[in-house]
């Protein structure tokens, strides 16, 4: 609960940072738009038309009145509501960020697992080598492989997902998620949470019940491993949003992420600093969900009340 | 330790097999014949009316921002916009005009006055009712509005319009302020498309963006701009439509791999590309390519108003100091040719026999050595960082670097290239610079009054200056294309931009598709298109 | 009698803890309302179980953690009011060392470096007199100088320990807190440490706050205990006299419950009932009466006060008085 | 009181590990036995290799560092050269053991009730039916107040006396005929101690099994055991029962440790101290262990290491001058 | 010392990135082409004697690019995470001990950064700043801070409590040195040990950022920049891509090893547990 009230601050520093960074970048939304052969007088017009012209401060102020309106202004390039432009794309990321965050940290706790259980054998030496390999591919490297493979070779998926009426949405997610999941780090957290555990008393006390192996791994190590793997995959959200506007690219999605990238060249201030809002909010109620999550796995924080002194 | 171990690998290889059996499963549901020859129905399509409808699939590799005709740059701001608007006139290959949605016209009285007789029976898309005057009167008033925020005002020389008359409704004359000689000529170009007048009173000045209504042989037929458009056929279009697409669907693709794939498996009919590499690629495996030139001229600019150029004898050992031949022969593998001014060919007055390239390395660093730069000069040459602009910068900066210019290439975002150009900081810069058909923009911004803004060279010549007004004040034709070729001359003397050559797309297309026919206007249209 | 060497008045400490959803600010008094006075040269000790307050109690005299009432005279000055640059001085007079020898050394710093910590920290002596200082503390707690170039980990537990003792006597304190100094040690090591201490008081005439759970060990070192239970001292008086005459019920029971190393005691054991209440919801009247035996409807209701009975031994109890 | 039947016999165990290069030598040749109902003492500074003997007994050392010889014989196996699965069957059903540290000792993230549920399903000594009924009389034996509450209480709820009541209910789950206690106590206030040592008392007289336990407090020893064995750098110095032990202590090192540890009747100023430091398992001397810090030392001491001989009836110890040392006044 | 050479993450990580920095420290031995000469009539060509990873599309030699590029993605990604590790480390540990109210500005702060997609925050600094060498320090280092913050906030606090601090301050050791004799000494270790998975995360972002166009500017190569030259004939010529890509692969796998070796090393309970 108290950690919602922090999220406000963050959020308001977040719609400031944007403001004035944006603001500082060389150029404007005019010449940046009309391109190369525009007039001194288109490039006036346009800036009057956009209120561009007006200074700074009462830019902000204009701004920071219609958020708490909501009303995130209106799009230069797209000249339609930012907030209707963002929302169109959002659900498409935040699809990809979902499946990617979901079946990775599945596969990777798996994984992580098994590493854990092999410590120091085979297994764990390929699977920490692969996790370490993965995670030093660049995204679009295995994008452009998966796509290769799965979509020029294999004919599984197209190639060019978000064209093609009547897809199965499995079919339109196939090589993002599988890229995320490819490059995924918490195979290696999984592993070092788990070995970690392994050294506490309790396991200790549960050899000495006769609990065999598997249960000692999966029962009482894995869920103590969840607390730190959840916050781990709060935190690699972070990481994998950026990913995502590299997949977004490279797979044609027209996620939040491209949005921004071109706003940014465009220099679309209102479409940039809605689309930051969106994601920032975003980024910090996953982060609180996360906190959430790991609070429910661990019932020190859930169940209150210090024991007996 | 052992047992449980293995157990714990077998369910991880387990959730890969099924993964991987999941796709493999979907491959058997049949998804239509591999891409071959015939027609390549894109394999992910799974809906039954593929093979019935002829559906056209183009990408855009650039982003789209909106429908209004008067916030164009160029006809192909929106890839499906030449396809569903249409103007008066249709510029032909030649330059010259002919009859669109005006069937004739005549102009009288020293060509003040230009009298249109407009075709019947045209109807506006989705029922808005028959084409009349007095839409042509609304697209050239709304010009001036400031909620339409038109930024085409100068190019369709609304200022020198006193008035438009609408005698009935198929005729509409227009009354000059004083002579246009290229009045027609603008009539054809998109700045001039003629918009639905009943559609913006019945749904707002703002409805044009969300629903395009135009008189071409398609109409919009959903979609958001930036990630896929779709128009459908338009069963009673007033020309004849020889071609046999019934719908097009346009998606925004922005990574050239991406695009290179969905082609190759034959997702796309046709895309166009600058990359010359990959056209002769296609071209040796018999794809048809169609070279559609653009307005767009790569050159290298120098800002005489900072030093070191601000010295003649330096820009003129700048301009021996690039191979234009080696550019034509390696980069663009004979396709482009070398330019005759800083106007493109393409573009009208552009004066086209003035300039001969000669590089002469040693001749350069001799003149530096001159005028006090024995041992080279340092300079900063600015690029754009996009696909396009990377490779002519990277050539440029090793020549220039054989010829006595150390530089330091400055290969950045395209926003901030365009400030510091526009500010008058740049030194020097190359760049694909895009024109109008006519070529008034392009002339005139060399004038002294547009620096700094859109006169980068920081040319404040009187002469030229001179000459320009006098071409654009021009009475007849042949006056402005005088006074244009001086004006043309004077600036290539004073060495501050130096041509390197022309720049066009190839269009590839798969094998089963042929009619292609290119505009004057450079407009990429499918009426005539048949996909085998 | 001479004016005591350190004097504590009415000393108080609560901790506050917002647990998790609640907002609403929860909080327990660690230390409730202690007083008492160390005489120079004399080894008080203190004694309680865990959870009672002493060790919070050391570091409020050392002014380590800020009290929330009272006052801590050391000479005539109350240290809590001092301000920082003071305080700083006052704290070369007065030195703590630990339970856990591995805690209080910093793994990464020489033992020269430990030793010369504070001596830097004080601006004391050239070089050559802080060698001379620090040799002259090693034979004092014989270690052997050659280790001062290696590092806490490479040492046993019982010379980590002396190591501590050796760098609290750098700048001669007059006042030295032994919070569970020995706990942590082995049985032989123990006994060679408080030994150790012992001789130190004698030969350096220091001043002792010996604070243990092990009764045994408080009862060999100290001349006068008092003994801790929730936040207050419930019975104080000099060591023999304590043993002899034994008077609050905790004492006693505290006293039988430590196990005899002798076969042949047929020592009773009065077990206590349950464990010590939790401090967040704290009894009425005294802390002690849901465990004891004599509660009467008085001890329910009012927190006793400490009362001489005879002879400076201090009690807190109803029983006695009616 | 044991009735003679033998229920654990250890013959010459050695356990070492190797770390790095020097070879930590935990154990070097321990002997004793253990009878049906005996309480057993082991006492023994740090390293002196008491927890790794009965560790091993319940087989919790991970061969791959730890290398054992000898034998533990148990129910006429040698429990050492069982397989991981085999051993599986005896730990927790006819051994148990509890350990020092209560607060980390329990699974902090399972309830009170599963954990020993899961204990008691785990030999099957109770049908699934029973369970929770069978684990509500365990919480009763083991006198846990308001049992019902507790099982569905976190660990994080419970104080630490509770705890370890909770641990010794875990143990007894499937009726194990010994119960090792490795430092029960050490981490206890001193009257949850003696709640605890009255528990193991009581239960050991209810049910009869043998137990051991490993401590440092000779004080918790007298209380509760028959016998005491006294360790030493990984070897039994003395074994006797406890009333010879206390009242004529042999070995040097007991005769040091009776007196250096102060106790109530402590009257002396200064503590009896044996000298040195607790001897490093990894660089062990070659004779008696003890004989860098033994006053007696003998030449012989320094190069032979002594045989356990039995000095008198049930009273075995390992020095060349057995005998010769006056307990009272060393 | 000795025992972290026995630590066989340690050892591999530590073999590639030595020889990967030698190579690329002695770049100027190992080839003689200039890495920015355009040679187009011999561009694409495969690897061959002539050129041994053959040339990129603008014909300039891929093995003199690689390993002058070393220099910049190397220099970029160690600069770039130092300046996290030194503002990160010495914020997070004030922030964990001190407390108060800095703490809870600086945790603002550092939700305001973490609310950032890393890639996004580069890219916005370095078109701010301009994306030479040394703003692509601050560009990738300033996203990297909140991952240094938390670990050192988090080591501090626990430090904070510990009996070695309490000893320092009732010596009378004023705050300042407290944290700068104390409490940085025990984090750094703790911060050192993600280093080299941030350094990994850098050469990343680097690559990345090139893949998006905001790049460092062209002709100084970087393995990032190289990749993404190669990227548009990735099926057709793969070598430019493969080998720029298999250098950062490598260079990440050696220094996440050297980080696993470390921190093995460094936590004393994984260390001794074969001891137990």
């Amino acid at each position: 609960m108290s950690r919602l009230l922090l999220a406000v601050p963050a959020m308001l520093g977040v719609f400031v940072v944007v403001f004035f960074v944006i603001r500082m970048l060389p150029g404007d939304s005019a010449e940046a738009m009309l391109g190369a052969s525009a007039t001194d007088a288109q490039i006036e017009t346009y800036r009057a038309a956009h209120g561009l012209d007006k200074p700074a401060p009462v830019q902000f102020w204009i701004a920071l009145k219609n958020l708490f309106r909501g009303d995130l202004g209106d799009s230069l390039s797209h000249y339609r509501p930012v907030l209707s432009v963002v929302l169109e794309r959002l659900p498409s990321t935040i699809e990809l960020a979902a499946y990617g965050i979901v079946l990775g940290s599945v596969f990777a706790v798996i994984l992580g697992v098994v590493a854990a259980s092999f410590r120091g054998r085979w297994p764990d030496l390929i699977i920490t080598a692969y996790s370490t390999f993965g995670m030093s591919l660049p995204t679009f490297y295995i994008g452009l492989w998966i796509l290769m493979v799965f979509a020029v070779k294999l004919d599984v998926i197209p190639v060019s997902a978000s064209a093609v009426e009547g897809l199965p949405r499995w079919k339109t997610l196939f090589g993002p998620v599988l890229t995320i999941v490819v490059g995924g780090s918490l195979v290696r957290t999984t592993r070092s949470a788990i070995l970690e555990i392994l050294e506490e008393d309790f396991i200790r006390t549960a050899r000495a019940k006769g609990v065999p192996k598997a249960l000692i791994l999966f029962r009482h190590a894995l869920g103590n491993a969840l607390i730190p793997i959840i916050t781990m995959v709060g935190y690699g959200l972070a990481v994998s949003f950026g990913g995502a506007i590299v997949l977004e690219t490279v797979f044609g999605r027209s996620g939040v992420g491209k949005l921004l990238i071109d706003a940014i060249t465009v220099r679309d201030y209102p479409l940039v600093q809605g689309t930051t809002f969106v994601i920032a909010l975003f980024m910090i109620v996953a982060n609180l969900l996360t906190d959430v999550a790991a609070g429910f796995a661990d019932p020190r924080i859930r169940v209150a009340g210090a024991g007996e002194l | 330790m052992k047992k449980t171990g293995i157990l714990a690998l077998c369910l991880a290889a387990a959730l890969c097999l099924g993964a991987l059996s999941a796709c493999s499963s979907g491959n058997t549901q049949g998804d239509g014949a591999p891409p071959s020859a015939s027609s390549p129905a894109p394999s992910g399509a799974d809906s039954p009316a593929a093979d019935s409808a002829k559906v056209y699939y183009m990408t855009t590799n650039f982003e789209e921002s909106w429908w209004d005709p008067a916030l164009f740059m160029q006809i192909n701001d929106v890839s499906l916009a030449p396809m569903i608007y249409e103007t008066l006139v249709e510029l032909q290959t030649d330059g010259t005009v002919a009859p669109q949605l005006a069937e004739s016209w005549d102009i009288s009285d020293g060509g003040l006055t230009y009298t249109f007789n407009l075709r019947k029976g045209v109807q506006w898309h989705k029922g808005y009712g028959e084409f009349t005057s007095a839409d042509v009167k609304f697209t050239l008033e709304r010009q001036t509005d400031p909620a339409v925020a038109s930024v085409n005002a100068d190019n369709l020389n609304i200022a020198n319009i006193a008035a438009i008359e609408c005698p009935d409704e198929y005729t509409v004359v227009f009354k000059l302020k004083a002579a246009d000689v290229d009045l027609l000529t603008r009539m054809s170009l998109y700045y001039s498309i003629i918009v639905c007048k009943a559609h913006s009173d019945k749904d707002g000045v703002a409805s044009i963006n969300s629903d395009p209504i135009g008189t071409g042989p398609f109409v919009y037929d959903g979609g958001t701009l930036g990630i896929k458009t779709e128009a459908v056929r338009n069963t009673e279009w007033w020309g004849d439509f020889t071609g046999n697409v019934d719908r097009v669907v346009s998606t925004f693709m922005s990574d050239t791999n991406t695009i290179y794939m969905a082609f190759d498996k034959g997702e796309l009919h046709s895309t166009g590309l600058y990359d010359k590499d990959k056209i002769k690629e296609y071209e040796d495996k018999g794809y048809p390519v169609v070279n559609v030139p653009l307005l767009q001229l790569l050159y290298v600019g120098v800002n005489m108003q900072l030093e070191p150029f601000d010295n003649p004898v330096v820009r003129e050992a700048f301009f021996n100091a690039i191979d234009v031949q080696y550019f034509l022969d390696n980069l663009y593998y004979g396709t482009e040719s070398a330019v005759g001014s800083y106007v493109p060919p393409s573009s009208k007055y552009a004066l086209t026999d003035y300039f001969k390239f000669n590089y002469d390395p040693e001749r350069s660093k001799q003149l530096l050595a001159e005028a006090g730069y024995p041992d080279g000069v340092e300079v900063t040459l600015w690029g754009a960082s996009d696909a396009l602009g990377q490779p002519p910068a990277i050539l440029t900066q090793d020549q220039l670097g054989k010829a006595g210019f150390k530089v330091n290439l400055q290969c950045v975002d395209f926003g901030v290239f365009i400030d510091q150009v526009r500010n008058g900081t740049a030194q020097m810069w190359v760049l694909y610079n895009t024109t109008g058909a006519i070529a008034d923009d392009t002339i005139n911004r060399y004038t002294s009054k547009s620096y700094p803004g859109s006169n980068w060279c920081g040319v404040t010549d009187a002469e030229y200056d001179a000459l320009v007004e006098a071409g654009l004040n021009a009475k007849t034709e042949q006056e402005k294309y005088d006074s244009f070729y001086a004006a043309q001359r004077r600036l290539m003397d004073l060495q501050v931009i130096y041509p390197i050559s022309t720049f066009s797309v190839g269009e590839v297309m798969q094998k089963n598709v042929s009619g292609y026919k290119s505009y004057g206007d450079l407009g990429f249209r499918l009426q005539t298109v048949t996909i085998g | 009698m001479a004016e005591p060497f350190i004097r504590i008045e009415n000393l108080t400490k609560r901790f506050s803890i917002s647990a998790g959803k609640r907002i609403r600010k929860t909080g327990f008094t660690a230390v409730n309302n202690v007083s008492l006075n160390i005489e120079r040269g004399e080894v008080f000790g203190l004694v309680g179980e865990s959870g009672c307050g002493k060790s919070t109690l050391s570091l409020l005299v050392l002014r380590l953690l800020e009290a929330n009432g009272g006052a801590v005279y050391h000479g005539d000055t109350n240290i809590l009011e001092l301000p920082r640059r003071k305080m700083r001085r006052i704290r070369r007079d007065m030195q703590i060392v630990f339970q856990d020898p591995y805690d209080s050394l910093d793994p990464r710093f020489t033992l020269e470096r430990i030793m010369n910590e504070p001596l830097q920290i004080h601006r004391w002596g050239t070089g050559a007199e802080r060698e001379a200082r620090i040799d002259e503390l090693f034979a004092a707690v014989s270690l052997d100088k050659q280790q001062l170039k290696r590092y806490p980990h490479q040492l046993s537990g019982g010379q980590r320990q002396r190591l501590c003792i050796a760098r609290s006597l750098a700048l001669s304190p007059g006042f030295l807190v032994c919070d569970e100094a020995v706990s942590a040690l082995d049985v032989s090591i123990q006994a060679q440490i408080l030994n150790l201490l012992l001789d130190l008081k004698d030969e350096f005439g220091l001043t002792y706050l010996f604070i243990s759970h092990n009764l045994a060990v408080v009862k060999f070192v100290s001349d006068r205990i008092g003994v801790m239970y929730f936040g207050k001292i419930v019975e104080l008086a000099d060591t023999d006299e304590l043993f002899d005459n034994v008077l609050h019920p905790y004492t006693a029971a505290l006293l039988s419950a430590v196990p005899d190393p002798d076969p042949f005691s047929e020592k009773k054991r009065d077990i206590l009932p349950s464990g010590v209440p939790s401090l967040i919801d704290p009894p009425g009247g005294c802390a002690f009466h849901p465990r004891c035996k004599y509660a009467g409807e008085r001890c329910a209701r009012e927190s006793p006060e400490l009362r001489d009975a005879g002879r400076g031994h201090l009690v807190a109890c109803h029983r006695l008085e009616c | 009181m044991s009735d003679g039947q033998r229920l654990l016999e250890i013959k010459d165990l050695r356990i070492s590990f190797s770390v790095g290069e020097d070879t930590v030598r935990a154990v070097n040749g321990v002997s004793l036995t253990l009878d049906r109902g005996e309480a057993l003492g082991v006492v023994g500074e740090s390293g002196c290799g008491k927890s790794v003997t009965f560790s091993s007994v319940m087989g919790l050392l991970p061969s791959p560092p730890a290398v054992i010889e000898g034998e533990i014989v148990f129910d006429g196996r040698d429990v050492t050269k069982l397989s991981d699965r085999q051993m599986r069957r005896v730990r927790g059903k006819d051994i148990a053991m509890i350990f020092q540290e209560p607060m980390r000792s329990l699974n902090p993230v399972m309830r009170i009730g599963n954990q020993i549920v899961e204990a008691l399903l785990l030999h099957g000594a109770v049908s699934r039916g029973q369970v929770w009924t069978r684990a509500l009389e365990l919480l009763k034996l083991v006198e846990v107040p308001d049992a019902p509450s507790r099982l569905h209480c976190y660990p994080h709820q419970l104080s630490g006396g509770l705890r370890q009541r909770i641990m010794i209910a875990m143990a007894l789950a499937s009726q194990p005929r010994i119960l090792l206690a490795d430092e029960p106590t050490t981490a206890l206030d001193v009257t949850i101690q003696a709640q605890i040592l009255e528990l193991l008392k009581r239960v050991q007289r209810e049910t009869g099994m043998s137990i051991v336990i490993i401590t440092h407090d000779l004080g918790v020893v007298a209380d509760i055991v028959d016998n005491v064995a006294v360790f030493y750098a990984g070897v039994i110095v003395e074994k006797a029962d406890k009333y010879s032990l206390f009242r004529s202590p042999m070995h040097p090192y007991t005769i040091g440790l009776l007196n250096c540890i102060p106790t109530l009747q402590t009257k002396r100023k200064r503590l009896y101290v044996i000298e040195g430091n607790i001897p490093d398992p990894a660089r062990l001397p070659i004779g008696c262990a003890f004989s860098p810090r033994c006053a007696y030392a003998t030449e012989r001491c320094l190069t032979e290491k002594p045989e356990t001989r039995e000095c008198a009836p049930g009273h075995f110890c390992a020095c060349h001058l057995a005998g010769q040392i006056d307990p009272l006044n060393p | 010392m000795e025992a972290i050479l026995k630590n066989k993450f340690f050892v591999i990580g530590g073999g590639i990135v030595l020889i990967i920095s030698l190579l690329v420290l002695f770049a100027p031995l190992l080839t003689s082409y200039d890495y920015g000469a355009v040679d187009l009539p011999n561009k694409q060509l495969p690897p061959g004697a002539e050129h041994i990873m053959g040339t990129d599309l603008y014909g300039r030699d891929v093995w003199c690019r690689i390993i002058y590029g070393g220099r910049v993605s190397l220099t970029v990604a160690l600069g770039s995470t130092a300046v996290a590790l030194v503002v990160g480390t010495m914020l997070g540990a004030l922030s964990g001990y001190v407390r108060g109210t800095l703490d809870f500005v600086l945790d603002r702060v550092n939700d305001v950064l973490m609310a950032f997609p890393m890639l996004l925050f580069s890219l916005v600094i370095g078109v701010v700043l301009g994306s030479s060498m040394k703003n692509m320090f601050l560009s990738i280092g300033i996203p990297i801070i909140p991952m240094f913050y938390r670990i050192a906030r988090a080591t501090a606090m626990s430090v904070g409590g510990r009996s070695y601090v309490l000893a320092a301050r009732a010596m009378g050791g004023g705050r300042m040195r407290v944290i700068l004799r104390h409490i940085i000494p025990n984090v750094l270790p703790h911060t050192l040990v993600i280093l080299s998975s941030a350094i990994g995360g850098a050469i990343l972002a680097e690559a990345s950022l090139g893949f998006l166009g905001f790049g460092i500017p062209q002709p100084t190569p970087s393995w990032g920049l190289i990749a993404n030259d190669g990227k548009t004939y990735m099926f057709s010529h793969p070598w430019t891509t493969a080998f720029a890509g298999a250098f950062i692969a490598l260079t990440i796998l050696g220094f996440n090893l050297l980080g696993d070796g470390l921190r093995d090393w460094l936590d004393p309970k994984i260390r001794t547990a074969a001891k137990r």
